[in-house]
């Protein structure tokens, strides 16, 4: 049997490696799945506590971050399609209007 | 025998979610991603949630990815057009941080995770169906509130400007 | 309650609003009309205040016509007027300021309408001042008071009008915001002393607060009067204040809105701290001897004849200040006088440089020479306001310095000493001034053919010279209506404050230190 | 009966009414009117002396012949009335010659309570003859000193208000009301000095006289404070009583009053024009001359000297304050002699010989010789008026010329001018017979005599005596005698001034030789009136006075006062000698002691050391107050506030890049922040 505290490592490094990728990437569309990414880490770090403390709030949580994820998803690749209609790119760092 | 697994496809859902970050082009990356999805899938099963790793296929790995490879395949970025990455120092400071990041979610995982090694049969469907609509009924609307504004708003801000 | 059951004060404070309402009823284009009709307003509350003053008994000193309705139970939020002998004379002095000042506004050529409805407004907010008697509802009236005044400032003024605007709305704000807080602290306070939350004055006025809470709230109380009185460091405002503000603005500000302050000092601060007061007796007398000193000074050199008088106005208020602060009868009394003279005469200082202002467009003192061979009524009327001014006995002025000098004497001889040289200081700017304007050869050619005072001006001028022969030769039915509450506020802080009290043989700022700032002897 | 006393006072208070009527509802208007035609047909505004065009309806207007009614009439109705109340007063046996009369309450607030009352006593009945009497005459002579003015009603308002100022002063119950005259006297002198105010130094020299007497009231305005809390009153009946109380019961301290003394004599110095405050009397020359004789000779100029007088109980409490007095009287005395030898205006040579005759004055009362000072005081008032309103004359006739240099001869031209002139000469040098001798000669006498006097006092009064003597032939030599050094056009024009103006000349120069007659000292015989008449005045205050240490032998007093008769012909003779026999010496000496001569004609530079010492620097020091402090520190820290923040706003705003990964990048290291601080916190 795996303690959940491997869980818990395992959602850690993915947690990262999303935030890495939110942060290193220019391109939207990565940003977008790494946000994904990090989102399953959360779902993971959820449903290993809920099942070690045999609480179906973990995995009830999981279920609310996953419809989360979905409207978040639809939404940021609208903006995205948005974006590239009006500017022909998807490179976040070009979009310097609110600029001071 | 579940400690080999869990190792597996912990480690296969690490090296997805690196590929996803580390590939130039997008598409790659999503197949990767869908392999993570798999990877999380598998470690649900382990962790006795069915209900939520068959949600995960259906809705995550189904519904999402295939949206971002339509989206991909709407906006065909010329191969040229791809941005090419150069690391700006912003991005070094989020990669440094991130590494913190990691090392904190390692010692949070390890200080506070339980280390009893049982698994209480808590992710069948039964009993995440009757949490759901017992105790968390309010939520359970309020996303379906939720789902509805995003389909909405993904409508408004993706149509043609006329 | 009142007289024959109708609400005196109420009326009075209210109907200048309603006069506002009528003036906003009626179209742009009658300007005529709407001066008149304000005029009238005016001239109706001076009625009413004459006749609410025929009827005040000088005997008591309980507050009298007083109205208490409760208005927001829930925080004990009271309209609550009242009015005794020291406010009666600030209030009868804004309702005689009005109508003169409303004449002579007649020359107002831009926006008549918005200027005659701020006017009145204006005076809402100032007899609202005077007469409130509930925190909360004083609050309220100081801060409307404010409004039309930046906006006259702001509008109709000169060139740096909006500077000085907001300057002058800054710096009021700042300090009245610091009031709100000690307002409120005494509010809870009072709470926790007695159970009930109330912004009644009166019962204010039973409370004894501990000496640590009662300075920071003294001081608070302090800084928002200060501003407006305005006492020495905190006057930078007045002079842009009055230089901008058209002329009837200046006759207000001057008038009585520099009263608010001095009035606050002896409703609020000093009734509702005693303790405080009489341990900042030095610190605000010096405060004030400076101000006397270094406006006299400082007036000496101006170039523009407003901000001169301004100056003067912080000369003559820095010695009410030390009035009220020497705590005997006389320096209150002829503090209180004072604040009326300085209303007076700095009003018709005012009222003399607004004309002519009109007919030379410009205020500085070496474009004016020779005038009073071209307008000789204007230069009788101007030499009568001047000599009012530097305190002439027979005339207003001396009525009040005397007294205030007199009782600052017993106080505090050294105080006094360095006061009285501000009567010399006095003279020397108000005569030069009055020399280079008014005597020496015509030089300037425009000076030549400036008309004399035409009848409009000698009705508005009329009533003030009147006024100020008055108070000078016969103050007795002035001062004899604020003997008894002068008595009583006297009392009131002696009775609460232990005068030397127990740290009495330490010099007064490690007095200062021990009991205020050392240690923890109020029950926090 | 004596009921009537307040018309005295209130007469010339209706003159000024009835002038002011005219003055604004008649004389303005034409005033105006002359003004505009003048512009029209710009002509240049003659010298403002006022032979202005006659013709102009302004000089002919009846307005004009009311005023010159009013004017003077109203204020002799008053002398008469004043002579009527002496009268009475005089019947009653001396020790209830005190009469007030309470008008009404004036201020009063808590303890403090003053009455506008009048108080009528030998000394107020002398100083009210005085005034209304000389000022009568001034005013007579006024019409004709002053016809062709353009702004004549406005003077008699003004001369009127003087007077009635005057009279307030001398007829007040209490220190109060006393000051409130002494003031108005002082804005009346402002008035008048500054009467043609199109003339700068006019229009100087008024300001200059009223910021000097300011001073001056500031130090009695304190003594006033002080005196009230330590007696608790400021009546004169109350005040002296009780203070001699306090004195034996020990209560009231020679320290205190000697402050309280000291601090009314600043007063006194100011409107008396003394050592420290006369810089202003010599400027007020400016004014016209009748001003000048009514004003800075006979009347507001002596106000301090009555103060002092009447204030005697107190000033005899402190003999440090009465030697003080004695001090500054006898130096003016001698100081301002001096400078009155070398100047060479008429008026100011009058100038500084009042302010001389003043220093007699607080000489006299400075040895506590009060009876001698008021005597002095009168005896002065007659024939120092006389001789200003000879200058007067002598400066009509001339059209304004005042430089003696210029004159000479003008015996044979101006006869009555002439004598009643040398008249009044005669009397100032002390002459045996004239008014003069008698009253300088008391107060010597008892400079020498009296407990509180001494040889130096004497001997100062002595000196100044014979200064006196010699600049006042100096000047009746240059003046009248000698061949004329006239110009050729002014040779003709000179004239003797009409009847309206030598018959108050005249009468003067009368009053100046019988005015000593009243006061003859028993030496020679008199039975000394004058002083039995004040008697009871000084009587409280006598009691303090300690016995004198020894009796003087009557041969001392006869030889002292031959002694003084000695040096004033001592003092003629030089100037007979000087200015008659060998003009030409003046000019030797001059040039043998140039620097001295420049120092005294230039007044010791007195007012140039007044500019560096007080007035440069306190303008210096306003201007530093004003530019730096006000509006660099003050306004600049309030400026400096808004600045700040608008500062910091500008830097706030940088952090904004527009890129999405700082806004990102900042998020993260906050939670990573927020992690650490939960995990190690």
């Amino acid at each position: 049997m795996v303690p959940e505290s491997y869980y818990l490592v395992l959602s850690g490094i993915m947690f990262a490696v999303g935030v890495v990728g939110v942060v290193s990437r220019r391109n939207a569309l990565i940003i977008l799945m790494s946000i994904e990414i990090m989102l399953n880490a959360v779902n993971l770090a959820f449903v290993a506590a809920g099942s070690y403390l045999g609480d179906p709030a973990g995995n009830v949580f999981a279920f609310m971050v996953m419809t989360v994820a979905a409207a978040e998803a639809a939404v940021g690749l609208a903006i995205v399609i948005a974006i590239f209609r009006h500017r022909e790119t998807v490179d976040v760092s070009e979009l310097k209007e609110l600029k001071f | 025998m579940e400690r080999i697994l869990f190792f597996i496809f912990g480690f296969v859902a690490v090296f997805g979610s690196i590929m996803v970050v580390s590939r130039r082009h997008p598409i790659s990356s999503v197949m990767y991603l869908l392999l993570t999805l798999f990877s999380v899938a598998a470690l649900f099963v382990l962790r006795k949630s069915h209900f939520i790793a068959a949600i995960q296929i259906i809705v995550y790995a189904g519904a999402v990815v295939v949206l971002i490879v339509f989206v991909i395949m709407l906006l065909n970025v010329a191969e040229s057009k791809i941005p090419v990455e150069r690391p700006t120092l912003a991005q070094g400071v989020g990669v440094v941080a991130a590494g913190l990041l990691m090392l904190e979610g390692a010692l949070v995982g390890s200080r506070y995770g339980a280390q009893i090694e049982k698994a209480v049969d808590v992710g069948t469907v039964e009993a995440v169906g009757k949490a759901l609509f017992t105790s968390y009924l309010l939520p359970f609307e309020i996303t379906s509130l939720l789902l509805l504004a995003a389909i909405v708003g993904s409508i408004v801000l993706a149509r043609k400007k006329f | 309650m009142s007289i024959f059951g109708y609400p005196v004060l109420s009326v009075l404070v209210f109907l200048p609003l309603l006069g506002a309402l009528f003036v906003l009823l009626i179209p742009k284009r009658e300007e005529k009309f709407i001066k008149d009709s304000t005029f009238i307003v005016t001239l109706a509350v001076f009625g009413l205040s004459l006749y609410m003053f025929s009827r005040f008994d000088g005997g008591t000193a309980a507050f009298q016509f007083v109205e208490k309705r409760s208005w927001i139970p829930e925080y004990g939020v009271q309209y609550f007027l009242g009015i005794d002998g020291i406010s009666l004379w600030l209030v009868l002095l804004t309702t005689f300021i009005m109508p003169v000042t409303i004449l002579s506004s007649y020359s107002v050529k831009k926006h008549v309408k918005e200027y005659m409805v701020f006017m009145l407004i204006l005076e809402t907010g100032m007899l609202g001042v005077f007469l409130a008697l509930d925190l909360f509802l004083f609050y309220i009236f100081w801060e409307l008071m404010l409004i039309p005044m930046y906006f006259l400032i702001g509008v109709w003024g000169g060139e740096r009008r909006i500077y000085a605007a907001i300057k002058f709305f800054l710096y009021t704000m700042a300090g009245s915001v610091l009031m709100l807080v000690a307002i409120l602290a005494l509010y809870f306070y009072n709470h926790r002393v007695t159970g009930v939350y109330t912004f009644d004055l009166l019962e204010m006025y039973k409370l004894n607060i501990p000496l640590k809470l009662q300075m920071y709230m003294f001081i608070a109380f302090f800084l928002a009067f200060a501003f407006k009185v305005p006492m020495f460091p905190f006057h930078t405002w007045l002079p842009d204040a009055h230089v901008e503000a058209p002329t009837a603005g200046s006759v207000i500000l001057a008038g009585v809105l520099l009263k608010m302050g001095t009035y606050g000092f002896l409703r609020f601060a000093m009734p509702l701290f005693p303790q405080a007061t009489v341990d900042m007796i030095p610190v605000v007398a010096t405060l004030a001897v400076i101000g006397i000193i270094y406006g006299a000074l400082v007036a000496m050199v101006q170039k523009d004849v407003k901000k001169l008088v301004a100056y003067s106005s912080v000369s003559h208020l820095g010695f009410v200040m030390l009035g009220l602060f020497a705590l005997n009868i006389q320096g209150i009394e002829g503090g209180i006088i004072q604040m009326v003279n300085h209303g007076l005469s700095t009003g018709a200082l005012f009222l003399i440089v607004g004309i002519i202002y009109e007919r030379r467009h410009t205020r500085l003192i070496e474009e004016f020479g020779g005038l009073s061979k071209v307008m000789p009524l204007f230069a009788t009327f101007f030499m009568v306001v001047t000599l009012s001014s530097i305190g002439l006995p027979g005339l207003n002025g001396f009525v009040g310095e005397f007294l205030i000098l007199l009782g600052a004497f017993k106080a505090n001889k050294v105080f006094a000493i360095f006061a009285a040289s501000g009567v010399i200081l006095a003279a020397v700017y108000m005569l030069w001034m009055f020399q280079r304007v008014m005597f020496g050869k015509v030089t300037k050619e425009e000076n030549r053919r400036l008309p004399d005072m035409n009848l409009r001006e000698i009705c508005y001028m009329l009533p003030m010279i009147v006024f100020i022969v008055w108070i000078g030769v016969y103050p007795q039915t002035f001062l004899r209506k604020m003997d008894a509450s002068v008595t009583k506020l006297i009392t009131h802080i002696e009775s609460k404050s232990q005068l030397a009290g127990d740290l009495g043989d330490l010099p007064y700022h490690e007095r200062l230190y021990a009991r205020y700032f050392a240690g923890d002897n109020g029950d926090e | 009966m004596l009921r009537i006393l307040w018309l005295v006072p209130a007469l010339p208070l209706l003159g000024v009414i009835i002038n002011g009527i005219l003055a604004l509802f008649f004389e303005r208007p034409l005033l105006l009117r002359k003004y505009y035609e003048d512009l029209e047909k710009g002509v240049h505004e003659e010298d403002s002396h006022g032979h202005g065009a006659e013709d102009h309806p302004l000089f002919h207007h009846w307005y004009r012949q009311l005023v010159s009614i009013t004017g003077p009439s109203v204020v002799g109705a008053a002398f008469f009335v004043a002579l009527v109340c002496v009268l009475i007063l005089v019947k009653r046996p001396p020790h209830e010659r005190v009469f007030q009369l309470d008008l009404f309450t004036w201020i009063q607030s808590g303890e403090f309570r003053t009455a506008f009352s009048l108080y009528l006593d030998p000394l107020s009945s002398v100083m009210i003859l005085v005034v209304t009497g000389v000022g009568f005459l001034i005013h007579v002579y006024s019409v004709g000193y002053m016809a062709h003015e353009k702004g004549y009603a406005r003077y008699f308002v003004y001369l009127n208000l003087f007077t009635f100022a005057m009279l307030v002063l001398v007829l007040a119950s209490n220190y109060l009301l006393l000051f409130v005259g002494w003031e108005a006297v002082g804005l009346c002198s402002y008035l008048l000095i500054g009467y043609w105010y199109e003339k700068k130094s006019a229009s100087d020299a008024g300001k200059k006289a009223f910021i000097v007497n300011r001073v001056g009231d500031f130090g009695f305005a304190l003594g006033m404070f002080l005196l009230f809390w330590t007696v608790g009153s400021l009546n004169f009946s109350e005040v002296f009583p009780k203070a001699l109380e306090m004195w034996e019961a020990g209560t009231l301290t020679p320290a205190v009053a000697t402050a309280i003394t000291l601090l009314l004599f600043v007063g006194a110095t100011g409107k008396s024009a003394q050592i420290p405050l006369y810089v202003w009397l010599p400027d007020a020359m400016e004014g016209p001359t009748p001003v000048s004789a009514l004003i800075h000779a006979a009347t507001m100029v002596t106000a301090g000297v009555y103060m002092v007088a009447r204030s005697n109980v107190l000033y005899l409490m402190s003999p440090t304050t009465l030697t003080v007095v004695a001090v500054i009287g006898g130096a003016t005395a001698l100081f301002a002699a001096t400078i009155g030898v070398a100047q060479n205006d008429m008026k100011r040579v009058l100038a500084y010989s009042t302010v001389s005759q003043l220093g007699y004055m607080f000489l006299a009362c400075g040895v506590g010789a009060f009876t001698a000072g008021i005597f002095h005081l009168m005896t002065h008032a007659f024939f120092k008026a006389l001789l200003f309103l000879g200058s007067g004359s002598v400066m009509h006739a001339l059209a304004g010329e005042l430089d003696i240099r210029k004159m000479g001869g003008l015996k044979k031209y101006m006869p009555v001018t002439f004598w009643t002139f040398f008249l009044a000469t005669l009397a100032i040098s002390g002459i045996p017979g004239f008014s003069g001798f008698f009253s300088k000669d008391e107060i010597l006498w008892r400079a020498f005599s009296s407990p509180f006097g001494g040889k130096v006092f004497w001997l100062l009064g002595t000196v100044a005596a014979f200064v006196t003597a010699f600049y006042m032939f100096r000047m009746v030599f240059l003046a009248f005698f000698g061949e004329t050094r006239l110009s050729p056009e002014l040779k003709e024009h000179v004239h003797e001034s009409p009847k309206v103006m030598t018959v108050p000349l005249m009468i003067l120069a009368v009053l100046s030789v019988v005015g000593g007659f009243v006061g003859i000292p028993p030496i020679l015989g008199g039975s000394n009136r004058f002083e039995h008449f004040l008697e009871p005045v000084f009587e409280k205050g006598a009691e303090l006075v300690p016995a004198a240490p020894h009796h003087f032998s009557h041969s001392l007093e006869l030889g002292l006062m031959v002694l003084a008769v000695l040096v004033a012909a001592a003092g003629i003779y030089l100037a007979y000698h000087f200015y008659m026999k060998k003009p030409e010496l003046p000019g030797k000496v001059a040039e043998k002691y140039p620097v001295l001569y420049d120092v005294v004609a230039n007044k010791y530079y007195v007012d140039e050391i007044y500019h560096a010492i007080v007035v440069y620097p306190v303008y210096r020091f306003s201007v530093f107050l004003w530019e730096v402090f006000d509006v660099l520190v003050v306004d600049g820290i309030v400026n400096g506030v808004g600045r700040v923040l608008l500062g910091t706003g500008q830097a706030v705003r940088r952090l904004q890049t527009g890129v999405v990964h700082t806004y990102a990048v900042s998020l993260l290291i906050g939670a990573v922040i927020l992690v650490g601080y939960l995990i190690f916190g």
